[in-house]
C-alpha cells in the first residue's frame, strides 16, 4: 500500500538536546496511525516538523510519494496536512468562525464575509458530525467543542492528513467517545490520521498501526492487531509497566475532612456547589467522579480557601476551615496538587528548589525571623528530587525546562513531604505517560497507607476506580451517590455522573 | 563706584580683548523669543562692538536642567570669565552659591536681587515691568471696542503680578468701566493651554489680550490668528511681551503692540560698566521707563494716534512721579481707590 | 455665561486638543493589537512634531498654506520609518518592548533637538507662517445651537481624527487584515499555524503606529504649538497611551477617552471663567482630568483586557 | 552546566559593557557626521565626568537620585510590576522632605532622618494608590501611575505656592539641620555639591538586594511577580503583595526626591514640567540589569554623562543632546542583548576552535 506520509531519518536538535534522532514514520492512506512515547520522547517535535513549524536538521519528508520541503505551515496546508495541537491554537476572544477562517477569509469588497463563512462552517460541521456554534466565542465554549473547532480548522483548509497531538488529554470520557466517532468518520471520508496519545486503550480501540519512540529514537512500528497494551508500554518505557497498582484494602480511621451543607458560587455568581455533604477518613482514598463542570473545581477551591463559601461548613479534624485564609488552611494540614500545574502548581521562572520551598519558605528551617536560608531550601530540594525521582539536571534548574511528568513529580514531592492530614489530588496524572502515572499512583497509595486522608478528583474513570476506596459521584454540585469501586464499573458510574440513579443504573446494566 | 578689590584685579590698562563675558540661560535657551534671547542679543552686540570673538570672548551655556545652573556658572568662573550673567530669577540661589565660591569672578543676576546678601561681586538687574505694562494697558483701554480686555499670565508669581497689576492700572486709569479678565496658565510652556485660555477670554467678549506667559503665549497668538481669519468683525488683538512681538502676529497682523523689556540693553550696559571697572557689584541696577529699560515696542502701526498720545501723557506722569504704578495686588487695590476719588 | 455659551467654548476646545491624542492613540492600537507594547508613542509624537515643523518651515515659501498639510504627510512617512527602530529591537531582536519604547523616547528627544541645532543653529525653531487653522464649517456651523458647539472654530484635523477612528474600527474589526492583526496580538502561535506571518504583521502594526503618532505629533505642532522646542511634546504621548488603555484598545473607546481628556482639560481651563466653578481652587481643576480618569477606570470602566500576547516576543515553538 | 551558569554571569556583565562601548562609538559617528571632533568631544566628556575632584563629586551627586529612581523601577520590575510613576513619587517625596526640612526645628541627628523618612513615606503613599487599585479593582498600574505623575506635578507645585512659597517659583529653603550637604565632602571635591545622600543611596541598594534575595518576603514578592495564580495557591496574599511591592518601590522613589530636596537643591521648585529623573530611572535599571550593584554602576555612568554633557558643549560646542542620543542607543543595545549574545557567542565559538 502507498504511503501518504513518509518521514525518513528525521533529526531535530534543540540547544543541548536531540529531540528527534533519525526517526522514521510512514503513514498509509486511510489509516489511523498512533505515535507513542513517554513525555518528552519527541512526538510533538516530530509532528511540528511535519507541519512546518520546525525545520529538521536532517532527513527527508515525502507526501504522496513526492519529496517536499515544508518550510512553514502554509506549505503544510497546501499539501493537505492539518494539525490539531496538543495545546489548542485558538484565539480565546474570537468566535468559532473567526478562528476557523483566520488566514483564509472569504471577503466581499474587502470586508470579511462572516455570514458566508459561518454557513460554510455549518455545512462542514454537518458533513462530519462536528457540531459547533459558529458565532460563539471560544472562551465561552467547552473544551470538547474547542477541539471540534480545531478539527474544523483543518477541514476548512481541505486537509487530507490530520495530525492529532494528544487530543484526549483534556477531554471528558463522553467527549473522548465522541472524538473517536469523529475520527472513524474522517477515515471513512478518505482522510488519514496520525494520533498521539498516552492512553493505550485508545490506541487499541481505533488505531491500525503504531510507531513508538523512546527518548528521541524510533523503536519501531507495530500492527495494533498483533500487539497488546503491555507490549506497547514495555516498548515505550523500555521495561515492564504495571497498570493496576497493587494495594491492600484500606483501614479507614476517624474522619479527617467533613463537609456539611456546603454552598459555593462560581465566578459568575451561579451556585456551583449546592448543599454538598462529604467526609474523608484517615487512611482512605475518596475519589470524586463527575463530568467536568459539576462543581469539582469550586469544591476544591472552597476547601483550600481559594474561594469564599456561601454557606455550610468545612472542618478538618474539628477545625472550621471556611473562615481561614489559604495559608492558614495549608498550615492546618492540607496538601493540594492542583489540576493545572503550570498555572497553579509552579512558578515556572523559579528553580526547582524554590518551587519545592513555595509553601514552607517562611517557616523554620528555611527562614529564621524573616531571613531566608537558601541552603536549607536547596538541601531539602535535593533530598526530595532523589526521593521522588524528579529527573532534572539539578535543583538549580528552572522549573520551566522540566518535562510535564517531572514537574508533576516535583509538585507531589512538595505537597506530600509536608505530611498533610488531607491530600487533595486534582487530575494528578493528566497528560502524563504510563511510567509517570504508575509512579504517582504508587505514591498516593503509600500516603493512604501511612494514614493520610486522600481526596482524588479525576475525569479518568479507570483512575478513579483503580485508586479509590470509596467513590463519590458529583452531579450538579451535589454528591448524588457513594459507591464501592469493587462493586461498580465505568458504565454504571457514567450513568450516575449523568444524573441517573443506581436503581436505574442497576436496571440497565 | 564698584568694590575696590574688583578694581585691583582688573586693572585700568586691561584691554577689551582680554575681557571675557559669559551667560547661563535657564532651560529656555537663547532662542526662547523672550528674555534669554534678548539677553543674548545684548551680549552679542557688546561682544561685536568690543571686538570679542564668540566662543572665546563672549559665550553662553544653555541649561537643560535646574541642577545644571550652578555647574554652568562655575564653568565660566573657572575658565577665567570676568563676568557671568545668570538669566532669570531661577538662577538666584545658584548665583549666590557661585559668587561665594568664586569671589574673584563677577556675576550678574537678571530679574531678581541679591542685594541683601552683600556680595560685592554680584550685580542685580531689575526691571520695572509694571511701568511698561501700564502703558500697553493705556493702549488697550483706548482701543478696545468691547470694553473687555484679557490678561494671560504664565505662572502666578510676584514677577508676573507686576505685569498684571501694571496693565490693569493702565487700563483702569484710562477707562474705569473696562473689565480686565485675568487668568494664569500655571505654565510658561503650554501653548495648548494658552490657546484654550485665550479662546475662553475672547469668547467672553474680550477683543484684546495682553500675554505675559512665555511659550504659553504662543498659543495666544495662534488663537488670535485663527479668530482674525474669520473676517473683519472677528478681529482680535494680542499685546506682546518682553520683545517686539510684531512678527509673531504676522501674517494676520494680530499684534497690537508689545511691552518690551530691554534685557539686551541692561546686559550690554552692565557688561560695559564691568569692562570699564565700574561693575555695580553688590548693587541693584534698575531699568524702568526712565532708563528706557521698559516701554512700548517700536512697531506701532496698529496703535491709534489717540492711544499714542495718551501713552505719551501717562509716560510723562510716571516719569514725573505723579503716578506710582502698582506692582502687587494690594498696591493695585489702593491704586484703584485713588482712581475712584 | 449661560450653559450653551460655555458648551460653545468647551466643546471646540476639547475637539481641538483631543485630535493629536486621537491620532496617536489609534496608532497605539495598531501596535498593541499586534502584540507590541509601544511606550515610544511619546517619542514618535515628538519626532512627528519635529518633522512637521521643520518641513513646514522649509516648504512654506513654495507651498504656502499647503505646507503644513504636506508636512503632516512627511511626518507620517518619517515616523513610520523612525518606528522601525522599535520594531527591529522589539520584534526581531526580542528586546523588552517597554524598554525599547522608553529608549525610543530618549532618542527622539535627543535627536530632534540635536538636529534642530544642526539645521537652524539654535535650540528651537521659528514659528511657522501657515498653520492648520481653526475653521467654521460652512453651512453646518450655521445650524442653530449645535452649529456653534460642534462645527465652529475647530481645525479640520479634529474631524479627520474622528472619521479616522471609525475607519480604524472598520479595518480592525471587519477586514481580514484586522482579524490577522488581532490574532497575532492574542495568540501568535495560533496565527502562525494558520499561515500568518507573525513578524511581518507586527512590523506593520508598529509602523502604522509610528505613522499615526507622527501625524498626531505633526498635527499638534502645526495646529497648536506652531514651532518646535524641547518642551513642545511634553507628555501628550503618554496621555495618548492612557487614552488607548482607557478605551480598552478599541478605536471608538480610544476616541471617547481622548475626547474625555480633551473635555476635562478644556473644562479645567474654562472653569476659571465660569461662576461657581471659579471658586474651586485652580489646582483642583488642573488635576481633574487625571483624577477623573482614575475614578472612571476604577469605578465603571473596570478591568481593561489587554491583548493576551502583548509584550511577549514571539519565538516559534516556545512553550 | 557549570560552564553555562558561568557564561550567563559573564554575559550579564559583558552585555552592558559592550552596549556602552557601542553606544559611545555610535555617538562618535554622529559627532563626525555633525562636523565635530569626536576625540576632543570625548576627551572633554571624560574630563567632565572624572577629570577633576569636582567633576567626580558632581558625577556622584548626579548619580544619587538616578540610582534611587533606578532602584525603584527595578524593585517593582522584579516583582512583576512596571512602575512608570517613579517621577510622581519622586516629586511628592521631594516636597515631603522639604516640608519637614523647613517646618521643624530639630537637632540634625533627628531632623535629617525624619526628613528622609518623610520622603520615603510620601513616595510610598503615592505608589500605594496604583498598587491598591490594581490589587482591588484590577486597574492597569501603568495608566494609573501616569495619571498620578501629573497629579503629583500640579499638586506639589500648588502646595508649595500656597504654603511654602519663597517667591521665584521655589519653596523656602530647608533648615541647616535637615541638610544633607556637607562642607567636608564639598572640600574634598573642590566645592562640588556632593552630599551625604550617596550614603542613603548605597544603603538603599543594599536594602533592595537584601529584601529581594535574602528575605522570605522578597521570595514571596518575586513569586507573585512571576505567577500570581501559583502564589495564591501557595497561600500568598497576592493583592497585599502587589500593594506592598508598589509601596516599597515608591519609597525608593521618594528617597530620590529627598536627595534633591535635602541635598542638591535644599528647596523645591514649583515645577510645570517633569524633572525626567523618574524616566531616567528606567534606563538605569535596565543598564544595571535590575541588580543593586549594576544600578549603582549604571547610575554612576549615566550621572557622569549627564553632568559632563554641558562640559563637552562648553569645550567643543557639541550639543548636550548628543549624550541623550548616546544613552538612548545604549538602552537599545542592552535591550537587544539577543544580538550581542549572538555576536559574542559566535566570537566565542570561533575562538574555541
Ligand atoms: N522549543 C523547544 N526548545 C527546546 N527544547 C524543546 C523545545 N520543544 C521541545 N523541546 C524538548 O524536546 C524534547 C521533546 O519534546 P516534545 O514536546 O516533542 O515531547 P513529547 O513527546 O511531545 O512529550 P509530551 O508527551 O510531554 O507532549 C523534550 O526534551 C523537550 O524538552
Ligand atoms: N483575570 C485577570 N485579569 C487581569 N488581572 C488579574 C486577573 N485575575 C487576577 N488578576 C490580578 O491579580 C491581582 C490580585 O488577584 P486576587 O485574585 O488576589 O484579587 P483580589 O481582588 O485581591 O481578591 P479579593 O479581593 O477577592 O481577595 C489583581 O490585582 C490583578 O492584577
Ligand atoms: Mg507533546
Ligand atoms: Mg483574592
Amino acid at each position: 500500500m502507498e504511503y501518504v506520509i513518509e518521514m525518513l531519518d528525521i533529526r531535530k536538535e534543540f540547544p543541548g538536546i536531540v529531540a528527534n534522532d533519525n526517526i522514521t514514520l510512514q503513514v498509509k492512506k486511510g489509516e489511523i496511525h498512533a505515535l507513542l512515547g513517554e513525555n518528552g520522547a519527541g512526538k510533538s517535535t516530530l509532528m511540528n516538523v511535519l507541519f512546518g513549524l520546525y525545520q529538521p536538521e536532517k532527513g527527508q519528508i515525502r507526501v504522496n510519494g513526492q519529496e517536499v520541503n515544508i518550510t512553514d505551515p502554509n506549505v503544510a496546508n497546501d499539501l493537505g496536512i492539518g494539525m490539531v495541537h496538543q495545546h489548542f491554537m485558538l484565539v480565546q476572544n474570537f468566535t468559532v468562525t473567526e478562528n476557523i477562517i483566520l488566514g483564509n477569509e472569504p471577503t466581499r469588497t474587502g470586508k470579511i464575509n462572516i455570514k458566508k463563512a459561518a454557513q460554510d462552517i455549518q455545512e462542514l460541521s454537518n458533513q462530519y458530525g462536528l457540531s459547533v456554534d459558529p458565532y460563539a466565542k471560544i472562551q465561552d465554549i467547552s473544551v470538547g467543542m474547542q477541539q471540534r473547532v480545531e478539527i474544523l480548522k483543518t477541514l476548512y483548509r481541505g486537509a487530507d492528513i490530520l495530525i492529532f497531538d494528544e487530543p484526549t488529554a483534556a477531554l471528558t470520557p463522553q467527549e473522548i467517545t465522541e472524538l473517536i466517532q469523529i475520527m472513524k468518520k474522517l477515515i471513512q471520508e478518505g482522510k488519514s490520521i496520525i494520533l498521539i496519545t498516552h492512553k493505550l486503550k485508545e490506541i487499541m480501540s481505533v488505531c491500525d498501526r503504531c510507531t513508538i519512540i523512546r527518548k528521541g529514537v524510533g523503536v519501531g512500528t507495530v500492527n495494533v492487531q498483533e500487539t497488546n497494551p503491555d507490549e506497547l508500554a514495555a516498548l515505550m518505557v523500555g521495561r515492564e509497566v504495571h497498570f493496576k497498582t497493587e494495594k491492600k484494602t484500606a483501614t479507614p480511621k476517624e474522619a479527617v475532612l467533613t463537609i456539611k451543607e456546603l454552598v459555593v458560587e462560581d465566578s459568575r455568581g451561579v451556585e456551583a456547589v449546592s448543599s454538598l455533604d462529604l467526609s474523608v477518613r484517615a487512611g482512605e482514598i475518596v475519589g470524586i467522579a463527575g463530568v467536568d463542570g459539576n462543581g469539582q473545581t469550586e469544591l476544591i477551591e472552597a476547601i483550600t480557601g481559594l474561594r469564599k463559601i456561601k454557606s455550610g461548613s468545612i472542618t478538618l479534624k474539628n477545625q472550621e476551615l471556611s473562615t481561614l485564609s489559604t495559608r492558614k488552611i495549608t498550615e492546618s494540614g492540607i496538601g493540594h496538587i492542583p489540576q493545572d500545574r503550570h498555572k497553579h502548581g509552579l512558578v515556572l521562572d523559579y528553580t526547582i528548589g524554590e518551587n519545592i520551598g513555595l509553601q514552607t519558605y517562611y517557616q523554620k528551617p528555611m527562614s529564621k525571623s524573616g531571613i531566608l536560608n537558601y541552603k536549607e531550601m536547596y538541601k531539602k530540594a535535593k533530598e526530595l528530587i532523589a526521593e521522588y525521582d524528579v529527573r532534572t539536571p539539578s535543583e538549580f534548574t528552572q522549573a520551566r525546562s522540566l518535562s510535564g511528568g517531572n514537574q508533576q513529580k516535583a509538585i507531589i514531592a512538595r505537597e506530600v513531604d509536608r505530611s498533610p492530614e488531607l491530600l487533595i489530588a486534582a487530575q494528578p496524572t493528566r497528560g502524563l505517560d504510563v511510567g509517570a502515572i504508575e509512579f504517582i499512583h504508587k505514591k498516593l497509595i503509600e500516603e493512604r497507607d501511612k494514614g493520610r486522608a486522600v481526596l482524588l478528583v479525576s475525569l479518568e474513570l479507570d483512575e478513579v476506580i483503580n485508586l479509590s476506596d470509596r467513590i463519590a459521584v458529583i452531579y450538579e454540585g451535589k454528591i448524588v451517590d457513594i459507591v464501592d469501586p469493587k462493586e461498580t464499573n465505568e458504565q454504571e458510574l457514567g450513568l450516575l455522573m449523568a444524573g441517573g440513579t443506581r436503581e436505574k443504573a442497576g436496571g440497565t446494566a | 563706584a564698584c568694590g575696590s578689590d574688583d578694581a585691583g584685579k582688573s586693572g585700568g590698562d586691561k584691554k577689551a580683548a582680554d575681557f571675557k563675558v559669559g551667560m547661563v540661560t535657564d532651560t529656555g535657551g537663547v532662542d526662547d523669543k523672550s528674555f534669554n534671547q534678548s539677553a543674548w542679543e545684548g551680549l552679542t552686540k557688546f561682544g561685536k562692538d568690543n571686538g570679542l570673538d564668540e566662543g572665546t570672548g563672549y559665550k553662553y551655556l544653555q541649561s537643560t536642567k535646574a541642577s545644571e545652573y550652578e555647574s554652568n556658572l562655575s564653568k565660566f568662573a573657572e575658565s577665567g570669565y570676568n563676568l557671568t550673567y545668570g538669566i532669570g530669577f531661577l538662577l538666584k540661589e545658584d548665583i549666590k552659591k557661585a559668587a561665594k565660591q568664586y569671589p574673584d569672578a563677577n556675576f550678574a543676576l537678571v530679574d531678581d536681587t541679591l542685594k541683601s546678601e552683600n556680595l560685592d561681586n554680584v550685580a542685580s538687574i531689575l526691571f520695572k515691568e509694571e511701568q511698561g505694562s501700564f502703558l500697553v494697558g493705556v493702549v488697550a483701554a483706548k482701543q478696545t471696542k468691547t470694553n473687555k480686555i484679557g490678561f494671560i499670565g504664565g505662572v502666578e508669581s510676584p514677577l508676573i503680578k507686576k505685569f498684571e497689576n501694571g496693565f490693569k492700572a493702565g487700563v483702569k486709569s484710562v477707562n474705569p468701566d473696562a473689565e480686565v479678565i485675568s487668568q494664569y496658565a500655571e505654565s510658561f510652556n503650554s501653548p495648548e493651554k494658552g490657546s484654550a485660555i485665550a479662546s475662553t477670554i475672547y469668547s467672553k467678549g474680550a477683543d484684546i489680550i495682553y500675554q505675559a506667559a512665555g511659550g504659553t503665549g504662543n498659543g495666544v497668538f495662534t488663537e488670535a490668528k485663527n479668530r482674525s481669519k474669520g473676517g473683519k468683525d472677528k478681529k482680535v488683538w494680542v499685546i506682546g511681551v518682553d520683545r517686539d512681538q510684531h512678527e509673531e502676529g504676522m501674517p494676520e497682523n494680530v499684534t497690537l503692540t508689545s511691552m518690551v523689556k530691554r534685557v539686551d540693553l541692561a546686559v550690554e550696559d552692565v557688561a560695559k560698566k564691568a569692562m570699564d571697572d565700574k561693575f555695580p557689584g553688590g548693587k541693584e541696577v534698575v531699568f524702568g521707563l526712565k532708563e528706557d529699560g521698559v516701554g512700548i515696542a517700536p512697531s506701532q502701526d496698529n496703535v491709534s494716534k489717540d492711544a499714542l498720545k495718551a501713552v505719551d501723557e501717562y509716560k510723562q506722569k510716571i516719569l514725573d512721579g505723579d503716578i506710582t504704578v502698582p506692582q502687587t495686588d494690594k498696591e493695585f487695590k489702593e491704586f484703584e481707590k485713588t482712581l475712584k476719588k | 455665561m449661560n450653559f450653551l455659551e460655555v458648551l460653545a467654548i468647551i466643546i471646540p476646545a476639547a475637539l481641538y486638543s483631543a485630535a493629536p491624542l486621537i491620532f496617536t492613540a489609534l496608532g497605539g492600537i495598531f501596535s498593541e493589537r499586534s502584540g507590541v507594547v509601544n511606550i515610544g508613542l511619546e517619542g514618535l509624537m515628538m519626532f512627528g512634531a519635529f518633522t512637521g515643523i521643520v518641513s513646514t518651515l522649509l516648504l512654506q515659501d513654495s507651498l504656502g498654506a499647503w505646507a503644513p498639510w504636506v508636512a503632516i504627510v512627511i511626518a507620517a512617512v518619517v515616523c513610520a520609518v523612525f518606528s522601525l527602530i522599535h520594531a527591529v529591537a522589539s520584534i526581531t531582536l526580542k528586546a523588552d518592548q517597554t524598554v525599547s519604547g522608553v529608549a525610543l523616547n530618549f532618542l527622539a528627544a535627543g535627536l530632534s533637538i540635536f538636529l534642530i541645532k544642526k539645521i537652524f543653529g539654535k535650540g528651537q525653531t521659528d514659528f511657522i507662517q501657515f498653520r492648520i487653522d481653526k475653521v467654521s464649517i460652512p453651512g453646518l456651523s450655521d445650524i442653530p445651537v449645535i452649529g456653534k458647539i460642534l462645527f465652529s472654530n475647530v481645525p479640520i484635523t479634529s474631524y479627520i481624527a474622528i472619521a479616522l477612528a471609525f475607519a480604524v474600527w472598520y479595518i480592525i474589526y471587519k477586514t481580514p487584515f484586522g482579524l490577522r492583526l488581532r490574532s497575532v496580538g492574542e495568540h501568535p502561535m495560533a496565527a502562525d499555524t494558520m499561515g500568518i506571518k507573525v513578524v511581518r504583521m507586527r512590523y506593520v502594526g508598529v509602523m502604522i503606529s509610528g505613522m499615526f503618532a507622527g501625524i498626531g505629533g505633526a498635527v499638534y505642532a502645526t495646529s497648536i504649538a506652531t514651532n518646535f522646542a524641547a518642551g513642545t511634546i511634553a507628555g501628550q504621548g503618554f496621555l495618548a497611551i492612557a487614552a488607548m488603555i482607557f478605551g480598552k484598545w478599541h478605536p471608538i473607546g480610544a476616541l471617547g477617552a481622548a475626547m474625555f481628556f480633551g473635555l476635562a482639560q478644556s473644562l479645567s481651563i474654562t472653569g476659571a471663567q465660569i461662576p461657581v466653578i471659579q471658586d474651586i481652587p485652580s489646582v483642583l481643576l488642573t488635576i481633574a482630568p487625571y483624577v477623573l480618569t482614575i475614578l472612571a477606570l476604577t469605578g465603571f470602566v473596570g478591568r481593561a483586557e489587554a491583548p493576551k500576547a502583548l509584550g511577549v516576543p514571539y519565538e516559534k515553538g516556545r512553550r | 552546566m557549570n560552564k553555562l551558569v558561568k557564561n550567563e554571569r559573564v554575559m550579564m556583565i559583558l552585555i552592558p559593557v559592550v552596549s556602552a562601548i557601542l553606544g559611545l562609538i555610535a555617538g562618535a559617528v554622529i559627532m563626525l557626521l555633525g562636523g565635530y571632533d569626536p576625540m576632543l568631544g570625548y576627551q572633554s566628556l571624560f574630563d567632565g565626568m572624572f577629570g577633576t575632584p569636582k567633576a567626580i563629586g558632581e558625577t556622584i551627586r548626579a548619580m544619587t537620585p538616578l540610582a534611587l529612581a533606578g532602584i525603584a523601577v527595578a524593585f517593582a520590575y522584579k516583582t512583576g510590576l512596571f512602575n512608570i510613576g517613579v517621577e510622581g513619587q519622586l516629586l511628592v517625596g521631594w516636597l515631603a522632605s522639604v516640608w519637614v526640612g523647613y517646618a521643624f526645628d530639630l537637632p540634625a541627628v533627628i531632623h535629617i532622618p525624619l526628613a528622609v523618612l518623610a520622603a520615603a513615606a510620601a513616595g510610598a503613599v503615592w505608589a500605594f494608590i496604583p498598587g491598591f487599585l490594581k490589587a482591588k479593582f484590577h486597574v492597569h498600574e501603568v495608566i494609573v501611575s501616569i495619571m498620578m505623575n501629573y497629579i503629583a506635578l500640579y499638586t506639589t507645585s500648588s502646595l508649595i505656592r500656597t504654603y511654602l512659597y519663597a517667591g521665584n517659583e521655589k519653596s523656602y529653603d530647608i533648615k541647616e539641620s535637615a541638610s544633607l550637604a556637607s562642607s567636608f565632602l564639598a572640600q574634598l571635591t573642590n566645592n562640588s555639591r556632593l552630599h551625604y545622600g550617596i550614603l542613603v543611596t548605597i544603603a538603599a541598594a543594599v536594602v533592595m538586594w537584601f529584601i529581594l534575595n535574602k528575605t522570605a518576603k522578597g521570595f514571596e514578592l518575586r513569586a507573585v511577580g512571576f505567577n500570581q495564580h501559583a502564589s495564591q495557591y501557595a497561600g500568598m496574599n497576592v493583592g497585599r503583595n502587589i500593594v506592598l511591592s508598589m509601596a516599597i518601590s515608591g519609597a525608593f522613589a521618594g528617597l530620590a526626591g529627598a536627595m534633591e530636596g535635602l541635598g542638591t537643591f535644599q528647596y523645591m521648585g514649583t515645577f510645570t514640567a517633569f524633572t525626567g529623573t523618574g524616566f531616567d530611572g528606567i534606563a538605569v535599571a535596565l543598564l544595571g540589569a535590575n541588580s543593586a550593584i549594576g544600578i549603582l554602576l549604571a547610575s554612576f555612568f549615566f550621572g557622569g554623562l549627564q553632568t559632563a554633557a554641558p562640559q563637552m558643549n562648553f569645550m567643543t560646542g557639541v550639543p548636550s543632546e548628543l549624550i541623550q542620543i548616546v544613552i538612548a542607543l545604549i538602552i537599545f543595545f542592552v535591550a537587544s542583548s539577543y544580538l550581542i549574545r549572538w555576536v559574542l557567542g559566535r566570537a566565542g565559538k570561533g575562538g574555541a576552535k
